[in-house]
């Protein structure tokens, strides 16, 4: 589809977006001004109307396709929670407008704050970091700012499965850790043997997800929660599968120290096409005192913001105000709307729903990366029988998805098992859907076997055929610029 | 689906969870609510809180957004996308980012833009961290940050990079122009300084000299990092045109390109660069490229920095950003122009010379700092700010920032005041009279609207 | 472009038009405002009107609407699409309205459904002529409207088909009973009829004998329209089942399913109808069909009924209908479903009656009516109505209609009220208490409250 | 695509939506009570938003397609004036709410009315009627309402133009006249002489639009008003072209007594895939007494309303409260953001538009039916050589300019230019679109004669192929039964 600035035409506006009156900047001086206008586009309203809603439809999304992309929960996001959070009176509210201005506000945060914490099983909760990955951070530096408090300076290891996601490795580096990668066993949970002899007095903690991201529970998290406290060092969970064990099993009862959530995924705020999230932690009450700020603490009828000068051993705050308070607004409609009954009820259909499909992929003849478990709220099947036997792989497999009508399942992740996809349908997808995706996944195996060229040609009916992401890198073209297209 | 599965109840599928852990019923959750009975909470909260009229900028701007921006943006396709990782499934996405890192480099006069990351605190610690990394001539880890860098950003900087071992100097600013004397920078001829932090406009609104401090620093081997203000560019000089050879890094506050207010967030941080440090880029970035058939089409480049290939070797942590916003923004700019920016910008400043006068006409108030501004100005009460600003609000009337905390040096008296475009003549007006209402009862006469501490 | 035309200037374009009739400059129209400029007024205007608890219903109803209805109805490709002539670029908006119809002649028991009127006084209006044109085994033009149907409708109804020479009869209702007494129409018995319409429920909220009045109507070769209020029909008999045959024609406000209040529009109206009658209905149908490929599609059908068809021969003169209405009430329908349509309208049922119970236990007032009723009912107060309700107004409490002008026959004290699922107890407790109040400061003591006349 | 019934399962909701507590129904007696639940569709919230956001992508509309059709006027609906429209107090606002908490909206009725007026050089306007439709239903209705006051009842005939559209002889007839067809002229213009043959004490009116659906401004009006006039008639103006010529002349001026406004056109408000629209009356002096009531009136600073018992000779009202306000008060958002300055240009830039595309078609090789006239906001092209000489006609052009990415203009309406095209740009197009248009239909001419069966079996790239409208209406299919899918 053309570019936005190929629609452009000198002195086209859109009149009525902008004052109509000229302010006067004349007493600006000279040296500090801006001498050649930003090459923007310059285009009627219509015409951006018409481009991007044009544009849009190039997407897949969940309001229009089935999006089994493991470890990234995209299930439906209610349409109501939006419309709230976007109330005017909400979208109006200065950050810094003062606490006699904002308690509806704060009495919302402030609820989610202590819902977050009966959820988990933790002491306190702080709302601000923006992402999951911002919440590792703030997780991993209270873990530091702890040892640091009682000069335990020796422990400068994180340990990290190998099956974890890549924030977690990245954070605990931008925290000043050095990284320990921790083996899987065959059944999916973690090498204990392995982690015993890493465990020692460098040791200041371990991030785990349970569920891990191999769609297993790890069975034995109670003794690995006991090893590691005795060798000094603190758990941290990541929460981004918290989907799985809403209501049914608690990071806090695991043993767990401290642990960030990914809203936007448990609690269905919008993905946006990459963001904006929230990443709440939460903490036993040994963190406590390490939270982020602000928080917002609740003084009879009233709420008040606790800051710096409250949390004096706060790691402080991460962002310029209280975080993405606006996905906030819609977690905590969507944890109402839910409430006590709901919240066990997602892990109860999450889980269904995968070890539904787990169950029917493996009779169409694909292969369970661990046969043996149980699935979560995902799992993964591996096609390395199939990128061997027939010269297909994983990435052939899901782009052939996209020309059914399929999102693609996460692929190639996580990097032990190889030719793997690792799929999570979600507990708002219905059985139909499920068959439907069963069915084409029984005709994408038989075309690897028959016609294996429509694999690697596709996707076929898309917007665009394949993309050459090494010219991308190579080539780098990262802005458009006037020349290009003359 | 459960015989299928081969398992009596759901309850089953959970049989590997051991037994002792597991939790009974979430009792401190509240029961189910229907749409329409959390539509009537929310309703009242919001109301609760948005009736005032607001004259506080200090980092989030009350700027007008076409009706069109968030109509567009909340349209499921975008909204309720994921990262765009098959990116053949999210050429709606991906082109929008393209055309945003496009559009950013064209407002910055950068060469090169991600798509974004949290908010324009986190995108300087990002900066500075990239800055350290970049810097090949510089062995140190020292970044000069400007006290009239917005002191949350600051606190946000020195939390995020100090567990990297990176050292921040906080450099002085002048206090009768409250902006960065070049003079001042004197004192580090010499020092190996990885980077010099410029923010323009500063945290009071006053521009900075932005062209002598770049020069200064690349003559001693420090990078620029510029922190703007993205519709202030529409006015000023882009930092890719600063002194001889332009920063090195810019980034910012993405919110008032479409944001609302909202409480402080979702907002975002853009970043952007020389091409040659490209590599040392956090967050995602977009490339156009082709297909198998040869026809043009946009995709997640450069993966070899981002932790999800690179793990623990990854420029940044960050992996979900704040997509959502990036193409409210694109979709505003789009609508706004080259022109419809700049005068937004000059209704801006406009709006806030005009608030100015009016205020400093009223007895005892005053102008800081003499310098020029942006949309933003430190105006000097008679009396302690604190009980004025609460007297103000009382009125509805959110008349500005206290600085007393931040900024004690200026004493208890100091505001930060700022009129955008959305601000009217009779709500400036009615801010005045207020105002001199309020010091007039203040002065002696103890304050009659006494609203809660807060 | 002039030059590829031919002329100089755009003036030039317009030489056809007489010199002397050109205009000047239209001066009473105030000059052009930005849309952040219109946006302020009209959040003004709108907060002016927008803070009343409302017990008015009276053919419109406060109902939850779920958030998605609108955000889907208001979708480009729904909201900007014309009338869908050409069939293969608008399976959107056929499909959709093909849906509508079959959600509609469920919800009516009914075989058929247009794809909408304007709203439910004029599908009134269209359906008694479409019953006097279908009646073939009546001659006359005489149509039955009870005195229980809306009075606005009845009005509407009146004014359209008085031109073409209907004849409308009025029905006096029960006096006790608030209904249409069938014994009123003995009086009627051989006499040639070509329609009776029947309310359900009926402008006071009581529900008619429609089995009966039906089976009269059948057996004296009247035909049935049916006016009924759609959400009712979750829980009453629907058309289609009254009597032993079931109404021939049905129509009504489709504004309870999903469109907001809005000072009275846009609603939309519906027409559902046997097999028999469809070539006599009016506006759009849509049809199933298929395409060269036999695969399945929509298409406007029928249109040979149509004004742009058959011009002066058309069953009406409809053309633009009330689609974007129609698109939300698919939505909406979808949403609730069979059961949710039914929870809907057991909460209103429920909340008039708590309502109705907790008034009358105020001393004087009482429910004018003794029989069973949907989500409405007539109240009686001790003094006129009319003061009252101001007083309420000015607590922000619009407890009802004033019935006086249409019915002059109930007194000066009577009321017409309804409590939809979104009142509150809070609500409907404030409304009795503050009522209680005013009714015995206006036991003898003038109102204090006096707002201006209305 | 699949029907939203074919997702139905019994019992699956979306629960969210209703209220969660039953209500206690049991007091109704038995005879009154349904006795099966309706058969609507039972799904999940998910299920309805994937499947209307789908279904919507189906349409060609403003916001993703040019849409040159002919005499419907499909600009841009400026995406402000919807969101202001639907501001909650506006939206929550009663019907029936007293004056008291309705000044904000009945000052912008009465602003609008002022506007309107302006516009038209009319005496008072009203905003009740629904649509184009109902206006001419009340404009005809006040003609006959003013005929009857003056005892003057022998004027039982309408005259109308064999271009008019459909809408105007059927709303005569709905007002109980009778309709004569007045022809056209060589060159698009009413035929006086034929006119001057039918005038009489007979005539109550004639109904026209000028400019003409024949895309010409008739340069006889004054004549064929005074002439009306002289024989006893009243001048009726259909207002549905008046984008061509705003702030250039006004209907008033022109001679007109009374005349409707299709605000979903010349006011911009959208469509919506077949309505709502507003169809405001405004009327010369001497109808005055009969305009439809509700109207707003302005009393000091107070705005209050008008209704049956202020105007005793009105025609009454036509809707059950005051029309579609919702669409009125996009209209008058609309008109006050073009202002004074912004309202000629419409019609500046819609003709410019027009008279490009009719001229650089000519230059294609397709034929316009008036050569000799300027086009105003519309013209019309005729395909008659084609259809005689290459067997395609009319409807293959517009179908296969939809395989294209362009909506087909207004085909074979008005009636009496055979194989007719009515193509109307609107201002809000771009030269870009209208040269891409223009491209597109140079290659349709020249697949018209070198592939003529591309054309014949087209659309061939839209969602369907050509729809068989003769089993639609012979196999009447007008609703899902759960038979149907077997
Ligand atoms: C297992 C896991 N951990 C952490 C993250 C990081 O979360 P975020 O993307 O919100 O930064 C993700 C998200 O992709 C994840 O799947
Ligand atoms: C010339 C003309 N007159 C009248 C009408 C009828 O207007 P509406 O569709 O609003 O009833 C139309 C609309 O199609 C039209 O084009």
């Amino acid at each position: 589809m053309s570019l936005i600035y190929q629609h452009s035409r000198p002195g086209r506006r859109a009149p009525g977006q902008a004052p109509l009156a000229k302010g006067d900047t004349t007493a600006i001086p000279e040296r500090f001004r801006r001498r050649v206008r930003a090459a923007l586009p310059e285009l009627s309203e219509m015409q951006v109307v018409r481009h991007y809603t044009r544009l849009s439809q190039k997407n897949f999304s969940i309001d229009t396709h089935f999006y089994p992309l493991g470890s990234c929960t995209m299930k439906y996001n209610p349409r109501g929670a939006n419309q709230l959070a976007m109330l005017p009176g909400f979208l109006a509210r200065h950050p810094e407008a003062p606490e006699t201005h904002s308690q509806g506000f704060m009495a919302c945060m402030y609820e989610l704050q202590e819902m977050l914490k009966e959820v988990t099983g933790m002491q306190a909760v702080s709302l601000s970091p923006a992402a999951g990955a911002q919440g590792e951070f703030a997780g991993v530096a209270m873990i530091r700012a702890y040892h640091e408090s009682r000069g335990d300076e020796a422990r400068r290891e994180i340990l990290v499965p190998d099956a974890a996601h890549g924030t977690n490795p990245a954070s605990a580096v931008m925290c000043g850790y050095q990284v320990r990668e921790i083996p899987t066993d065959a059944n999916g949970d973690v090498d204990v043997t392995a982690l015993k002899t890493v465990l020692g007095p460098r040791t200041a903690g371990i991030m785990l997800t349970n569920p891990s991201t191999l769609g297993v529970f790890d069975r034995r998290i109670r003794e690995i929660a006991n090893r590691v406290h005795e060798a000094g060092g603190l758990l941290y969970y990541d929460g981004a599968n918290l989907n799985a064990i809403l209501g049914k099993v608690r990071p806090g009862d695991m043993g767990f120290d401290v642990i960030h959530m990914n809203l936007h995924k448990t609690f269905s705020t919008p993905h946006g096409g990459g963001g904006p999230g929230a990443g709440p932690v939460g903490v036993s009450a040994r963190l406590q005192p390490y939270l982020p700020v602000p928080m917002v603490d609740r003084d009879g009828d009233d709420y008040r913001w606790l800051s710096e000068s409250d949390c004096p051993e706060s790691i402080g705050r991460l962002s310029a105000f209280a975080g993405n308070a606006g996905v906030l607004l819609r977690a905590y409609v969507y944890a109402r709307m839910l409430g006590r009954e709901g919240i066990p009820r997602v892990a109860e259909y999450a889980t269904l729903n995968a070890n539904y499909l787990l169950e029917r992929l493996q009779e169409l003849g694909y292969e369970a990366a661990y046969p043996e478990r149980r699935a979560t709220h995902e799992f993964i099947i591996t096609l390395r029988r199939q990128a061997r036997e027939l010269g297909v792989n994983t990435m052939d497999f899901a782009k052939r998805l996209l020309d059914y009508g399929f999102h693609a399942p996460t692929t190639y992740f996580p990097l032990l098992v190889p030719e793997c996809l690792l799929i999570e349908p979600t507990e708002t997808e219905d059985k139909e859907t499920l068959d439907a995706f069963l069915e084409v996944m029984g005709k994408i195996l038989e075309e690897a076997k028959t016609e294996p060229e429509l694999l690697k040609g596709a996707p076929h009916a898309l917007p665009v055929r394949r993309l050459d992401d090494v010219r991308a890198a190579r080539e780098l073209d990262l802005a458009w610029s006037p020349s290009r297209d003359g | 689906m459960l015989q299928a599965i081969g398992v009596g109840t759901v309850e089953q599928l959970f049989d590997e969870i051991p037994a002792d852990l597991r939790c009974g019923e979430l009792n401190a959750i509240p029961k189910a609510m229907s749409e329409m009975e959390i539509g009537r909470l929310m309703d009242t909260r919001a109301r609760q809180d948005g009736a005032a009229v607001c004259f506080i900028g200090a980092g989030a701007y009350d700027h007008h957004i076409p009706a069109a921006v968030w109509q567009l943006a909340t349209r499921g396709e975008f909204y309720t996308a994921y990262t765009p990782y098959q990116a053949e499934a999210s050429q709606g996405t991906l082109q929008l980012l393209y055309e945003y890192q496009s559009m950013m480099t064209a407002v910055t006069a950068m060469d090169v833009s991600n798509a974004s990351l949290y908010d324009g605190a986190s995108a300087l610690a990002e900066a500075v961290l990239m800055a350290v990394r970049a810097n090949r001539k510089s062995r140190s880890r020292r970044v000069l940050v400007p006290r009239t860098v917005h002191p949350h950003y600051r606190r946000v900087v020195r939390n995020i990079v100090h567990n990297q071992g990176v050292e921040l100097v906080e450099l002085p600013f002048d206090s009768t122009g409250g902006h960065i004397d070049p003079e001042t920078l004197a004192a580090f001829a010499g020092e190996d300084i990885a980077a010099l932090v410029i923010p323009q406009p500063n945290f009071f609104g006053v521009l900075e000299e932005v062209g002598l401090l770049t020069d200064w620093a690349h003559a001693n081997k420090a990078l620029i990092i510029a922190l703007v203000n993205p519709v202030a560019l529409a006015l000023l000089s882009p930092p890719g045109e600063w002194g001889e050879q332009g920063a090195d890094i810019c980034c910012g506050e993405g919110q008032p390109l479409g944001a609302p207010l909202s409480s402080g967030g979702p907002y975002f941080g853009f970043l952007c660069c020389r091409q040659t440090l490209v590599r040392q880029m956090p967050g995602r970035i977009i490339g156009g490229t082709l297909d198998l058939d040869g026809k043009p089409g946009y995709t997640l480049t450069l993966q070899a920095r981002e932790q999800h290939i690179r793990r623990s070797k990854a420029t940044s942590n960050i992996c979900t950003n704040q997509g959502l916003m990036v193409t409210a923004a694109t979709i505003h700019m789009a609508l706004l122009g080259p022109e419809g920016l700049e005068r937004v910008a000059a209704a801006c400043y406009d709006n806030t010379a005009w608030l100015v006068e009016s205020l400093i006409r009223l007895h005892g108030v005053e102008s800081r700092f003499d310098r020029p501004v942006f949309h933003e100005r430190v105006i000097q009460l008679p009396v302690a700010a604190k009980g004025v600003l609460r007297a103000l609000a009382a009125h509805n009337l959110l008349a500005g920032l206290d600085l007393s905390r931040d900024y004690p040096e200026l004493g208890d008296n100091c505001i930060l005041t700022c009129a955008t475009e959305r601000r009217t003549r009779e709500e400036m007006e009615s801010l005045t009279t207020k105002l001199e209402r309020v010091l007039s009862l203040q002065g002696g006469v103890p304050c009659q609207l006494q609203p809660k501490e807060w």
